[in-house]
């Protein structure tokens, strides 16, 4: 489909338990966000490895988000906090590189918060089509 | 000024939500200057709630709230009465366009034994 | 090569209506490992479900994507379908194309494209799905309730009456909790001790029920139907099994100058106590803060008197470790402190008490033995006002209080104002209350009988400030509905204080890993669907520790988890999840980084012998993961240098091969 | 010049082998040039006289070798490390690499070792031989005279920052203890981090450009110890041995970096051992740094059993959205 209008194309990581049914609650309650915006499941965010995301980078995404549950309420414990060093590092490193800061983001949304994670796609996507395409992070053989 | 313009506009000066009150009255029950008020901190919330505004800006009531933020400290739900009848009494000053102090009526006031403090706040009070 | 079967369904109009559903069958026909696709108007349907089990024997498929609705509602569902069909149930992927499609997206040709490319998504991750078999793991057919209240007690009876034992842990020396110190019970004023005593007897008479008493739960390890418990008993310096609770040592010990507890502190108790009469076990306590033998090795009265010869002033805190297949919590509230409340006087004056006080004050076997005296003069007092909601239903940014409905307040407050005035009908009783909430059997007539048949003066309107003078209580508080401001010199004054979970709750949430909500109240694995379950599996709750509960409440939840219990011992194994991690002994480092992460403890190392292609052997330090502990959260996978661990269900590779259909 | 002379280790090495404390001696030989010192392993005492060579070119880190050795070998290896050397000799008995009880570690004091390519810089091409001594004396094919400089001038950068002269591991130690030292390896960090991204882009897509993808860094890195790599993984998802396109340069060197992140002592052999002289030094160091700041002071190999960064946790961690204002507020 051939497309004038800039159309980012957005990875986001879910965790089962939380963001995943927080975005099914987005559904529920019919809030509207990008269909730019593509939702993969994972158990927990702290299954999202740092290579994950750069593989999105390199197939061409033009942002990655991980999502999970609020820090203290892991299904699993204590998943979200190593998300958070991990992420915390990875992106720090991205920055370091230069590659855009506002492509990358880590927000929780917990199971209830449908609303929130409407809202988090629309600023996220908003961002990162105003960054344009990614081209820091791109593999040319992988274009479209 | 319609009621709804001065109803947005106390809100906003007084920065209160007056939709967080559960009515429990436990403003009023602490207020030392009752009855000395025609309308009394629960009804300035509710009241302002309701747009019904006008007999709160001509009554006295206004003037018989002491700042004593006893309210403000009791009330369980953070709703803060009396920074709502301190934005009331803005009101009042700003439409009358004549305080119930003016400027150079304070000289005369002044003398070495009353606290700074004390003019001040009562300017502050009467008049903006 | 997998032979992939699609089917996408129109759930109606709901996904029908967004996205143009023959297009993406259409559009998913053509993608790798894909034989067959089609669509239909309600998949998850019988008639769905049977064109699923019919495509896959007629076109051998060996993995099925359904485009449908979230796999939060209908994964089990089509994982039922394949293995109806033959096929293994982790065969099933689902491509999320309701919730997240066509209910967030309302253009047709856009919704249409998301679809497909989810679709794509579920098929690339299909094609490298293998079959799962869940592993089993034995049940310990024993429970343990954690805390003895009228919840605990409930609970442990309904399990021990199915015919497993039961272990319950209470802190306290006896059990009974909150139930036993309360006078009268609402709406029916049956007296508490009567209807809580013999269940207490029944529980110390049970066969298959054990009291650990004046004891915690100090370490929980394993997981649903195999927990490892560590119970630390405390000493209490007295041989329990010798104890013969006849109180000869209360009577002659010289310690007696100990606030009592039981009693809120309203009066003394001696340094070895029984905290009451009906308590169970019935055996006495030494305090180890109070006794003179213990602190200073002078006195030893109580030994010499005790006939039994049950003190044992060497006694040692005891750990005590126990498996069990499933855990109740059943550790209820307390009211919350007063000292936040500077208003009410309650630390100024002795005469401004809590309901639970006030319980202790009414009832026979407390300080007053029943008189209704006040606790700074003994005088009765004429005039008492009750104020409600103290510290529920705060504002949540306020710093003193709760902001929840304490649930329990009104009634309780309605009962002891009714009680007053019927034993003394010369008092004046002011209630002011917010507002008066009585939903439950009977509870509103009771409400209306102690405003109308015994004259309680209930006023719409909160109690200002509390001011102690001489001997009255200068009582401000205001009158709504009359728009008065009322002066009221009161003797007693009575504060409905908010409940609050026990303390100790929180640092056993953190040893289940079960979930809390900001209050500190267990959260349930389903607020309406499943509230008597954790999150954790199985940890289930019984009473206030989920929420303010009044009695006949706390009784049906006990009685519901116990069912839920007995529903888990009924079962000699347990399948497990069967995405879980596991390790390629191959390219394991051995270096403990997953071990680290892993919040179950799931991981171990062994050395393992591998054969070098040269014929030499090799000893290598190598990760094993326990299937039964594992609960696939994945945390490992990252932490692995060498990329060894991976996870069934959601393997890197399979991930990988969702990021790029999407990105493709 | 070091302050330990190559005859004292030979004499250690040569005693240690004759009265069986050791079967073999993991140490540094003479290799095509006089400046490419390379790792060899010496079992008589004829062997190291004739090849065990001690000098300012001896940057080798031998920890890494363990891991191999102590599998092959019968009986204790008697290792020769470098105060840098213990932290990843530590780093590794935390990972659980290689056996203790089958290494002889025998600290011994570093002067800093010197960067071949600045005696190159400072001598031109054409370097036939090398003298350390009181200075270093350069012959080349041009020149008439030997050429000396000052072993001081020509330091590795790792060792211009060196950040402890404190050996952390040993059975035994010739010479002095020294001491941790407050050094300015960060610096070079912090200028980058005050750049505007697209300076950091710029510069680092000059840095990584000229990546080869020898693998070099890899297979001299002591963290770099996996039994099997991703990068030689076809399952990883990232297996590749040469780069395709600038994307690959990048991705090779993020994953790398974040391989090692938490576990990188920054003994600098990386960048050391690097042919196209990319500061790869930089990448670990920027962990290192941000690990010290996000996460508290954490000096991987300083103890053995140490639980790091990346592994552990606080409830209170910083979000990974804040990350990014730290270099900016710290300018």
């Amino acid at each position: 489909m051939q497309m004038n209008e800039y159309k980012p194309l957005i990875v986001a990581f879910c965790c089962n338990w939380c963001s995943y049914a927080g975005a099914d609650l987005a559904g529920n309650n019919r809030l509207n966000y990008p269909a730019d915006v593509k939702i993969i499941r994972v158990p927990c965010s702290c299954r999202v490895n740092p290579m994950f995301i750069l593989r999105a980078f390199q197939r061409g995404a033009d942002g990655v988000i991980i999502c999970g549950c609020h820090p203290g309420d892991c299904h699993y414990t204590s998943g979200n906090y190593y998300t958070r060093r991990r992420m915390a590092m990875l992106f720090s490193m991205l920055d370091y590189l230069g590659i855009e800061k506002e492509r990358t983001r880590v927000e929780w949304v917990s199971a209830a918060e449908g609303a929130k994670f409407a809202a988090t796609m629309n600023d996220f996507a908003e961002k990162v089509a105003a960054l344009g395409e990614n081209k820091r992070l791109e593999d040319l053989r992988c274009k479209r | 000024m319609n009621n709804k313009y001065l109803q947005e506009d106390l809100l906003r000066m007084s920065g209160v939500n007056p939709k967080k009150c559960m009515r429990c009255g436990k403003c009023s029950a602490t207020c030392p200057a009752y009855d000395e008020m025609e309308y009394h901190p629960h009804q300035f919330v509710s009241m302002v709630e309701n747009g019904d505004i006008e007999p709160l800006i001509n009554s006295d009531s206004l003037y018989k709230c002491l700042t004593c933020f006893a309210c403000v400290d009791r009330c369980p739900r953070g709703v803060e009465p009396a920074k709502l009848v301190e934005a009331v009494r803005l009101a009042a000053v700003r439409r009358q366009g004549a305080n119930h102090l003016k400027a150079d009526m304070v000289p005369d006031m002044l003398d070495d034994e009353t606290p700074q403090q004390l003019i001040v706040s009562a300017f502050r009070k009467y008049s903006k | 090569m997998q032979r992939i079967g699609v089917f996408v369904c129109w759930c109606g109009s709901n996904i029908a209506g967004t996205v143009d559903v023959q297009a993406v069958s259409d559009a998913l026909k053509n993608e790798p490992g894909v034989v067959f696709s089609t669509n239909y108007q309600y998949m998850c349907s019988q008639a769905g479900q049977d064109m699923i089990i019919q495509a896959v024997k007629e076109h051998n498929l060996t993995g099925i994507v359904v485009c449908s609705c979230s796999p939060r509602m209908h994964e089990a569902t089509f994982r039922r379908t394949a293995q109806a069909a033959g096929l293994n149930p982790y065969m099933v992927e689902i491509a999320n194309i309701r919730e997240q499609c066509s209910w967030v997206h309302k253009d047709i040709p856009i919704g249409t494209e998301k679809a497909i490319i989810l679709g794509k998504a579920a098929v690339a991750k299909v094609n490298l799905n293998t079959p799962l078999t869940p592993g089993e793991s034995p049940v310990t057919k024993r429970a343990l309730v954690i805390g003895g209240g009228i919840a605990g007690i409930q609970t442990a009876l309904d399990i021990a009456d199915a015919g497993f034992p039961v272990d319950i842990v209470e802190k306290k020396p006896t059990i009974g909790g909150k139930m036993a110190q309360l006078d009268k019970t609402f709406p029916t004023l049956d007296c508490a001790a009567c209807i809580l005593t013999p269940k207490m007897v029944d529980v110390a008479q049970n066969g298959k029920i054990r009291i650990f008493s004046y004891s915690e739960v100090t370490d929980v390890k394993g997981f649903v139907g195999n927990f490892d418990v560590t119970i630390k008993k405390n000493a209490r310096y007295v041989k329990e099994d010798i104890c013969t609770g006849c109180g000869a040592c209360v009577e002659k010990c010289p310690m007696k100058k100990v606030p009592n507890e039981f009693n809120l502190g309203m009066d003394n108790r001696s340094a070895i106590y029984i905290p009451f009469a009906q308590a169970v076990p019935k055996v006495a306590t030494i305090d180890p803060n109070a006794c003179n033998m213990l602190k200073n090795g002078k006195c030893g009265l109580c030994a010499r008197v005790c006939a039994a010869g049950a003190i044992d002033y060497t006694q040692k805190d005891e750990y005590i470790e126990e498996k069990y297949g499933a855990i109740v919590v059943a550790t209820g509230f307390n009211p919350i402190s007063m000292d936040k409340f500077d208003e009410f006087a309650y630390n100024q004056s002795k005469d401004v008490i809590t309901s639970l006080e006030f319980e202790r004050l009414t009832n026979a076997a407390g300080p007053t033995a029943g008189k209704l005296l006040r606790p700074s003069d003994g005088k009765h007092p004429h005039t008492i006002v009750f104020v409600q909601c103290v510290g529920s239903r705060c504002d949540a940014c306020a710093e003193k209080g709760k902001e929840y409905c304490s649930k329990i307040c009104c009634m309780y407050t309605a009962k002891h104002a009714m009680l007053t005035r019927d034993k003394y009908p010369d008092t004046d009783v002011y209630v002011f209350y917010i507002d008066v909430r009585t939903p439950g059997k009977n509870f509103d007539e009771f409400y209306r009988r102690a405003v109308e048949e015994y004259g309680v003066h209930y006023v719409k309107g909160m109690v200002g400030k509390v001011v102690p003078e001489g001997d009255k209580l200068k009582v401000q508080a205001s009158d709504l509905l009359s728009n008065k401001q009322l002066h009221i010199d009161a003797d007693l004054v009575v504060l409905a204080a908010a409940i609050e979970p026990d303390k100790s709750a929180r640092p056993l949430a953190t040893m289940l890993t079960a979930s809390m909500d900001t209050n500190d109240f267990f959260t349930e694995a389903h607020p309406k669907l499943r509230p008597v379950e954790s999150p954790t599996a199985g940890v289930f709750l019984s009473g206030a520790c989920q929420g303010p509960k009044d009695i006949p409440e706390t009784v049906s939840q006990a009685g519901a988890a116990a069912s839920k219990v007995i529903g888990l011992l009924a079962k000699d194994k347990l399948t497990g999840n069967p995405c879980i991690a596991h390790s390629n002994e191959l390219m394991c480092n051995g270096c403990s980084s997953c071990e680290r992460v892993c919040p179950y403890g799931a991981i171990t190392y062994e050395d393992k012998e591998f054969r070098m292609p040269d014929r030499t052997t090799l000893v290598r330090r190598i990760a094993v993961v326990n299937p039964a502990v594992c609960q696939g959260c994945g945390a490992c996978t990252v932490a692995c240098p060498s990329g060894a661990m991976d996870l069934h269900g959601f393997a890197s590779g399979q991930i990988m091969a969702e990021v790029d259909a999407i990105c493709k | 010049m070091q302050k330990i002379t190559q005859t004292k280790l030979i004499d250690k090495a040569a005693s240690l082998l004759k009265d069986g404390t050791v079967s073999c001696v993991l140490g540094w030989s003479k290799g095509e040039f006089d400046y490419d010192i390379t790792p060899a392993v010496f079992k008589t005492e004829e062997e190291l006289k004739e090849g065990f060579v001690w000098n300012d070119f001896c940057g080798a880190n031998f920890s890494k070798y363990l891991i191999e050795k102590t599998r092959k070998t019968e009986g204790k290896i008697l290792v020769f490390l470098k105060p840098c050397d213990t932290y990843s000799f530590n780093q590794l008995l935390t990972e659980h690499r290689f056996d203790r009880e089958k290494v002889y570690a025998v600290g011994i004091p570093c002067e800093g070792m010197a960067d071949v390519e600045k005696v190159k810089a400072a001598c031109g091409d054409g370097i036939i031989k090398i003298d350390c001594g009181e200075k270093i004396a350069v012959t080349t094919l041009y020149a008439d005279d030997a050429i000396e400089i000052d072993a001081k001038d020509v330091l590795l950068e790792r060792c211009v920052n060196c950040k402890s002269k404190k050996h952390v591991a040993y059975d035994e130690l010739l010479g002095e203890e020294g001491e941790v030292l407050e050094s300015a390896r960060f610096d070079e960090v912090e200028k980058l981090e005050t750049m505007t991204p697209d300076e950091r882009f710029a510069f680092w897509q000059n840095e990584l450009s000229r990546c080869i993808r020898c693998n070099a860094c890899r297979d001299v890195c002591p963290a770099c110890t996996c039994e099997k790599c991703v990068f030689n993984n076809p399952q990883s998802g990232v297996e590749n041995k040469s780069p395709a396109n600038s994307f690959e340069e990048k991705m090779f060197h993020i994953i790398r970096a974040y391989h090692v992140a938490g576990r990188c002592t920054d003994c600098g052999e990386c960048s050391r051992v690097c042919p196209q002289n990319i500061p790869l030094h930089l990448l670990n160091r920027k962990f290192i740094k941000d690990m010290n700041e996000f996460y508290g002071e954490y000096q991987a190999g300083a103890e053995v059993g140490q639980r790091a960064p990346l592994v552990n946790y606080t409830t209170d961690d910083v979000e990974p959205g804040e990350v990014f204002d730290r270099g900016d507020i710290d300018a």
